[in-house]
């Protein structure tokens, strides 16, 4: 009765049902975020056949504890996003479902062509998601790129299946390890490249600057709290499973997503404009959850994603409501917003705080915990860069923290005269939910150990492929 | 007008006389051209460091005003600043005719005539201009003065400071400040 | 500490202010004689410093008198710590960083003294002295240091009574000759001798910081010079000439020291602060520095 | 010890809530609050030894921590004082209070944790907290650039921690630390990111540029505790890094310069070099604030030097110079805290003849600087001679030869604001104002009392830094009655005192027998028989040491280098944006393409 299918059928159904009954289409889209949550719940973990066929011929999903984590974390996140994007949400309620129905089987399915079918529902629904800002220039590139990719990880599948005669994804790194290097060359790069558009990687990942830098309070979060995190996922299955890395490949990969952070933090640092900040910090971000898990190193790179997901969704929130009641997102013109905008300004720099790794939130254990695991690889050269990045990011960061807190002109001390005349941003309802996934990153900070403990179970999950680039590479 | 009488110091004063005659120090008022005689008062050839004189650079440190020549109404007012900055006991000493009855410049509409009417002159030494010899020996008096405690023009000041205060008033006039250029 | 420590050491201020306000009263007269002149009486310092005592004198508020006090209070409880040929009114005082710096207070004292009478010149006067200061201090307590290092003691007493018994050759002006050198220089500038005097520059500046002084106040600064003056030629014959084996020896030598520092400032000009402060920094400095290294590397000098 | 830290966090919420409902209620509560911190740190000082776990956190007592919190607890205590009068300036009161005390808590937590994770939490605590401080003051700016060079430190520290935990396998501070001995090449590394931090922290070349920007336009009574208080945060992972660690052993084969390895030599030169550039600096500026911040950059050069000399002398004499300076210079800044309150300014050239006005300021601000100076009889001067007799002792003549400039260049620039600010002609704008409140002089006073004290009887705090030294294992200092002894040298304090309160009182009396002195007005100065009737005029307050200064005023500026590395990141970044980011898809398929043949020539071979 509880199966995980649930989890990808409710949303679809219920978007069918939605087209039928228009006005309650918000109200689907909230019960089938609920219902899956208590599928995630009630469901026992484990491999699920559809169809009856075993595993190479039929279709089949894999629920363990790495899936059941990244489904929580995305329908929890998904649900906030509905809640507080309000009215947007209503509006495309349909396209949620189905991108929320994409998303979960993005995460459960165990099949090579399952998962390329999956992603080009997320991308669709994506796509008409990003036109809610009316700037449908930046989609039509964003559906460009994701099309190349969504080719290139089509093309990649295929070329598996040809190689290896099977799509399942679960162990299929085995099959592939067997495989001449230059044979298994081509399709995986050809995965990674297709998988790298969505996750903002380095040369391919240019479309999320307009896209999350014309954000409003709808797609924001929905683009960098539930979809980032949720490719992040995948990919991270795909490095656990699929993907077998020869030096070449391998290094390519570090320094495509070494190169994504360090200069996507760079380009944060310079902007002018808090969502395009935002924006090269999440291409930034994914770039560093990318580095671990090629590193395979997917407890870190899980809390990670987590704290990325929860801290950039308030960080949206709050800057695409502020930006949206103040018709600007400038630095100019936000100066000093928060003096009218308390309790969002706190949550602002509870998240700002824990994505930039400070301690005593779970940033923090986040990076304490990337960097030790990447010691163990011994390329203690990645920690450095890491660090020495941290530093321009906690740059910014604090410029834009300084910048929203303190209206004063540079020289003098504050006044209240300076702050910019009092506009409703979000409204009461929406601050509570934002400031509940405030007290959930807050409360995560505070018992970081215990969040771990949850973690490691699911990041076990994960690794059935024990190599790791750094071995690989070292040889 | 009073005139100072007493003459009976105490010891204190008696004593202090003593080292205020032995150790005078000037300061120069050079408003005039008798300022080119001080020079060789007080290089080698007469040496006036040997009476325990020598030139000071403010009126806080000086016993002797000296006012070398013709006096502008214009410096006056500095000349008589400058004095009442002076440490009692101090004294005035007027250097020149000018000092003394106005010298050549006696119907000039910009200098005054006759110093102690407005500062209290213990010595003139008269000349235009007196060479160092008369330097040097009215000095001599004025020692011998200081040592008697006949060197009273200071409390004569004092005593009649409104006869002397009307009198540099006429010759000043009162003065409006305007800013710190211009009165 | 008992209270003949502190009758000695009344009686050391006493005799420092006699004996070196005589000494300048005989040095304007080799002054005189060196400029062709006769020259004031031999005491001629002392009626000076008499007849600022006996005059009326005026305040600018409280901390033009107290940092007179402190000033003057300052030097004369320095003058206490200097050890005169190996006598002391309080023993085991006499480190040569705790005399250079009680020394300050003094310089402080008068500084803030200057300050406090509100005249620009005062304070342009302090700022050039304090410049001098820096300027010359440092040559020489890089020769100090040198010295500690060497000896492995900072007392005083015990650098100069090293010294003796071995001649004119165990004075460390012989034995370290260069850093002798920059210590007599270095006396220049802290005696305010010319070329090291702008900071009192009559016509200039007004006298700087005694500007504003006269009566009681302008005594105590007078005073003041004279004992700076014990203290800081007794350092330099101390540290370089072997102090003295007895009083006799040290105040021929003191007297020798001053009278030839006296006579070389008559000839000379004045340097501008800055001025003085390259001087400093460029020649005493590098002699010491050379002095320095060749102690502590090469071990010269043991 | 936890009890500490849990009251110290129950009364931030609490004087968070006070100050929502009347902001000055919190702020005296930030009083309370410190003074029960104090008085309950001072009772831990016979439980030396003692562990406590907190959650995750885990504090040990140690007598150098408790040293530490003793000195930054003063600091914030009175500091605190000041805060209910600056109330109505700030924006963000509540935030000032409770920030005020998380700082707190943070610093002290740093003293006493006990592994090398509680220590970096708490240095990040105290990092962002004081941070979000001085961004109430005068500038944004400084803030930011607070917080990016103490990032540089965080991380360094961050690297060197996890590092350390990583292959010491253990994260207990001396356990961990004193693994390197077996592993010098890790070590140096180590070594290297660790005391990165304490010269970001001191303020030490060429990393002061924070010291001046965020200490000038903090909020006036923040400053104090910032130059007093937080950087001593930095001695502590310097003290940490060179006593803890085994820093002589580790480079215990490099080359040695009279004794001292060379790259803890090259350290010492670095403090060197920040006592000449503060003094530099600090006698050129205009500000009394950022005049007194780079004097706190020459101080923290001392203190730098002290601790890495881990000798018998000029180690007690860092240990010392720390609680000195903290003390010297949080009066200070205090002092002159009080002139802004009353006049609104901290510029030197718009003030002047404040004595006549604040007598009582006056005299704190010049003994905290007779304490900087190190003239005797203020605490100052015992450390720095301290710190004199031990580089004499070993001949290292060039960091001597900056010392000795630090110290005779102090007294030029502590007398300018002295000269500028509080003596000189008073001008007709603050005629009418008054003396700081009893409550403000109140804090002064103490810290006043506490600089005499230190200077008179210095073996009160020297006997605690000789058990620190017997704890690591070094000559102590021989404290003995009141006198003090080194190897080179001794001094007493108190006879220094005495004969000092001799020569005064002689003086004294001479000045009371001779005549009274009339009284005149400031005015009535010789000014060449000139009448000036302006007395902003006849202020001399402005380019005070100007021939001076003019001999090194065209010698760069740090600042301008850090600013510049800012745009060039900016430019890369912009680059990076224009090249890689580029909105046009072509490129970015360009790229795909780009990597895909790379990747496939390279995978071929």
């Amino acid at each position: 009765m509880w199966s995980p299918v649930w989890l990808i059928v409710l949303p679809l159904l219920m978007a069918f049902i939605s087209v039928v009954i228009k006005k309650q289409q918000y109200l689907l889209l909230n019960l089938s975020i609920l219902l899956n949550l208590a599928v995630l719940y009630l469901a026992p973990q484990g491999m699920v056949i559809i169809g009856g066929f075993r595993p190479p011929f039929g279709i089949s999903l894999n629920f363990d504890r790495y899936a059941f984590i990244s489904l929580l974390l995305i329908q929890v996140l998904m649900l906030f996003a509905t809640f507080i994007a309000g009215p947007l949400a209503k509006k495309y309620g349909t396209v949620l479902l189905v991108l929320l129905a994409g998303i979960n089987g993005m995460l459960l399915t165990n099949d090579l062509f399952n998962l390329f079918v999956m992603i080009e529902v997320v991308s669709i629904a994506s796509f008409i998601i990003s036109t809610s800002n009316g700037k449908f220039t930046h989609t039509f590139h964003y559906l460009i790129l994701a099309s190349v990719g969504g080719v290139f990880f089509l093309l990649g599948a295929v070329m598996v299946y040809a190689y290896t005669g099977t799509l399942v994804v679960q162990g299929l790194f085995a099959t592939l390890g067997q495989l001449p290097n230059a044979i298994s060359l081509i399709p995986m790069m050809l995965i990674i490249l297709g998988l790298a558009v969505e996750l903002k990687l380095m040369p391919v990942g240019s479309w999320a600057k307009n896209i999350y830098g014309n954000s409003n309070v709808l797609t924001g979060p929905i683009f960098a709290a539930v979809l980032a995190p949720a490719f992040g996922f995948v990919f991270g299955r795909m490095m656990g499973e699929v993907v077998v890395l020869n030096p070449i490949t391998g290094y390519t990969l570090l320094f495509m997503a070494i190169a994504t952070f360090v200069l996507g933090e760079l380009a944060a640092y310079r902007q002018k404009d808090l969502l395009k900040t935002l924006a090269f910090s999440s291409i930034a971000q994914s770039g560093l959850a990318i580095i671990l898990f090629t590193l395979n190193l997917p407890f870190a790179a899980i809390l990670l994603l987590i704290n990325n997901a929860l801290a950039k969704s308030i960080l949206f929130w709050v800057a695409t409501g502020v930006s949206t009641a103040y018709e600007t997102s400038s630095m100019k013109g936000l100066r000093g917003v928060f003096y009218n905008h308390r309790i969002l300004g706190i949550t602002f720099s509870i998240a700002s705080l824990s994505l930039v790794g400070i301690p005593l939130f779970l940033g923090f254990y986040a990076k304490v915990t990337a960097v030790m695991a990447i010691f163990t690889t011994g390329l203690i050269w990645i920690p450095v860069v890491i660090l020495a990045t941290a530093i321009i990011e906690g740059a910014y960061m604090m410029k834009w923290l300084l910048q929203l807190w303190s209206p004063a002109k540079e020289g003098h001390l504050a006044s209240t005269e300076e702050v910019p005349e009092k506009r409703e941003a979000l409204n009461m309802t929406q601050i509570v939910a934002v400031c509940l996934v405030a007290l959930i990153l807050f409360v995560f900070g505070l018992v970081p150990q215990r969040v771990g403990r949850v973690l490691s179970v699911a990041s076990q999950a994960e690794i059935s492929q024990v190599e790791t680039v750094a071995e690989g590479g070292g040889q | 007008m009073h005139e100072v009488q007493k003459n009976d110091r105490s010891l204190w004063e008696v004593v202090g006389d003593y080292f205020r005659a032995n150790s005078i120090w000037m300061k120069w008022y050079c408003t005039g051209c008798g300022a080119i005689e001080m020079p060789p008062t007080m290089t080698s050839r007469f040496d006036m460091e040997q009476l325990g004189m020598g030139p000071m650079a403010t009126p806080r440190q000086a016993d002797v005003l000296l006012i070398t020549g013709y006096l502008s109404t214009k410096t006056l007012r500095r000349v008589i600043y400058s004095y009442e900055q002076m440490q009692d006991p101090k004294y005035v000493v007027g250097f020149g005719s000018c000092t003394l009855n106005g010298g050549i410049y006696y119907d000039s509409y910009a200098t005054i005539n006759q110093l102690d009417k407005y500062l209290p002159v213990d010595l003139y030494i008269a000349g235009c201009m007196p060479r160092p010899e008369a330097i040097m020996n009215s000095f001599g008096e004025l020692i011998e003065m200081i040592k008697k405690g006949e060197a009273k023009g200071w409390k004569h000041y004092k005593e009649n400071h409104e006869w002397y205060k009307a009198n540099q008033m006429d010759s000043l006039g009162e003065v409006i400040i305007h800013d710190e250029f211009h009165e | 500490m008992t209270l003949m420590n502190f009758i000695y050491g009344f009686l050391a201020v006493l005799g420092a202010f006699v004996f070196q306000t005589s000494l300048t009263g005989i040095n304007r007269k080799v002054t005189a004689r060196l400029q062709k002149r006769r020259g004031p009486k031999w005491y001629q310092q002392f009626i000076d410093i008499f007849k600022a005592f006996s005059k009326s004198s005026i305040t600018h508020g409280w901390v033009y008198d107290f940092g007179a006090i402190m000033a003057l209070g300052g030097i004369a409880a320095t003058v206490i710590f200097i050890p005169v040929a190996g006598m002391q009114a309080f023993p085991g005082l006499d480190n040569i960083f705790v005399i250079s710096y009680v020394l300050a207070v003094g310089m402080l004292g008068m500084a803030m003294s200057a300050a406090g009478s509100g005249n620009p010149w005062a304070s342009i006067g302090v700022s050039r002295a304090l410049t001098n200061m820096l300027a010359y201090d440092i040559p020489f307590m890089v020769v100090v240091f040198t010295l500690i290092y060497q000896h492995n003691t900072g007392s005083v007493s015990e650098l100069a009574s090293i010294q003796q018994g071995v001649g004119i050759l165990g004075w460390n002006f012989f034995k370290l000759p260069l850093g002798g050198i920059v210590s007599v220089i270095a006396l220049f500038g802290m005696l305010g001798k010319k070329p090291f005097d702008s900071f009192i520059a009559p016509a200039e500046i007004a006298s700087g910081p005694m500007v504003e002084y006269g009566g009681k106040q302008l005594g105590m600064m007078f005073t003041l010079h004279e004992l700076m003056t014990f203290i800081e030629v007794s350092l330099i014959l101390n540290l370089f000439f072997g102090g003295g084996e007895t009083l006799l020896i040290y105040m021929v030598k003191y007297a020798i020291l001053y009278t030839f520092t006296n006579i070389v400032s008559g000839v000379m000009p004045r340097f501008k602060i800055d001025q003085a402060v390259t001087f400093f920094y460029k020649v005493p400095l590098g002699l010491a520095f050379i002095q320095g290294l060749l102690v502590i590397y090469l071990g010269w000098g043991y | 010890m936890t009890m500490i830290f849990i009251f110290l966090g129950l009364s931030l919420l609490l004087s968070y809530v006070l100050s929502r409902k009347q902001p000055t209620l919190g702020a005296y509560f930030t009083i309370i609050a410190s003074l029960a911190g104090l008085i309950s740190v001072y009772l831990l000082r016979n439980s030396v030894g003692v562990t406590e776990s907190f959650y995750y956190l885990n504090f040990q007592i140690t007598t150098i921590g408790w040293y530490f919190a003793m000195i930054l607890l003063t600091v914030y205590f009175t500091s605190a004082f000041f805060n209910p009068f600056w109330m109505d300036e700030l924006i963000y009161p509540a935030a000032y209070n409770s920030l005020y005390l998380l700082s707190l808590v943070g610093t002290i937590g740093l003293f006493f944790a006990q592994d090398l994770m509680t220590l970096f939490i708490c240095w990040e605590t105290a990092v962002w907290s004081s941070m979000l401080i001085v961004q109430q003051g005068k500038s944004r700016q400084a803030a930011w650039v607070y917080f990016v060079i103490s990032a540089i430190g965080s991380m360094s520290t961050l690297f060197a921690v996890l590092l350390t935990m990583y292959l010491s396998g253990t994260s207990e501070i001396t356990g961990a630390l004193t693994y390197f001995t077996t592993a010098p090449v890790a070590g140096a590394l180590v070594f290297g990111a660790f005391i990165l931090a304490g010269l970001t922290k001191i303020g030490i070349f060429p990393f002061h540029v924070w010291l001046p920007l965020a200490h000038g336009s903090a909020p006036h009574t923040f400053s104090p505790v910032l130059s007093g208080g937080l950087v001593k945060m930095g001695a502590y992972i310097a003290y940490l890094s060179v006593a803890v660690f085994p820093a002589y052993q580790v480079f215990g084969d490099s080359l040695k310069i009279q004794g001292v390895p060379l790259p803890i030599y090259g350290l010492m030169i670095l403090g060197a070099a920040s006592i000449v550039y503060g003094t530099l600096r600090a006698i050129q500026q205009e500000d009394a604030k950022r005049l007194l911040a780079y004097s706190s950059v020459a101080n923290g050069g001392y203190i730098l030097i002290g601790i890495l000399m881990m000798d018998q002398m000029a180690f007690a004499g860092g240990l010392m110079h720390l609680l000195n300076h903290a003390v010297a210079s949080a009066a200070a800044f205090l002092a002159i805290a009080a002139v802004a309150k009353r006049t609104g300014t901290t510029k030197m050239s718009e003030l002047g003849g404040i004595i006549h006005r604040m007598p009582i300021t006056y005299t704190v601000y010049l003994i905290a600087i007779i304490s900087m100076a190190g003239i005797p009889p203020m605490g100052g001067f015992v450390s720095k001679w301290l710190i004199f007799q031990g580089l004499s002792e070993k001949g290292l003549i060039l960091l001597a030869t900056a010392a000795a400039f630090g110290s005779i260049g102090s007294y030029m620039y502590v007398f300018r604001p002295l000269s500028a600010v509080f003596l000189g002609q008073l001008a007709p704008k603050y005629e009418h104002i008054k003396e700081a409140n009893p409550v403000m002089v109140t804090a002064m006073l103490i810290l006043t009392a506490m600089s005499l004290l230190l200077g008179v009887l210095p073996n009160l705090v020297l006997k605690t830094i000789a058990k620190i030294q017997i704890e690591l294992g070094i000559n102590p200092i021989i404290v003995n009655g009141t006198a003090t002894l080194t190897e080179n040298g001794s001094v007493d304090m108190l006879q220094v005192f005495t004969v000092f309160g001799f020569g005064f009182l002689l003086i004294l009396i001479l000045f009371m027998v001779l005549p009274k002195s009339r009284r005149v007005g400031l005015m009535d100065t010789y000014t060449s028989a000139e009448f000036i009737h302006t007395p902003e005029l006849l202020h001399y307050g402005h380019s005070f040491y100007a021939p001076f200064e003019r001999l090194y005023e065209k010698w760069p500026s740090v600042l301008p280098l850090y600013k510049r590395m800012s745009m060039k990141l900016s430019e890369l970044g912009e680059w990076a944006e224009s090249f890689f980011f580029h909105p046009d898809p072509n490129r970015a398929v360009l790229w795909i393409v780009v990597v895909a043949i790379v990747v496939i020539i390279g995978g071929a071979q």
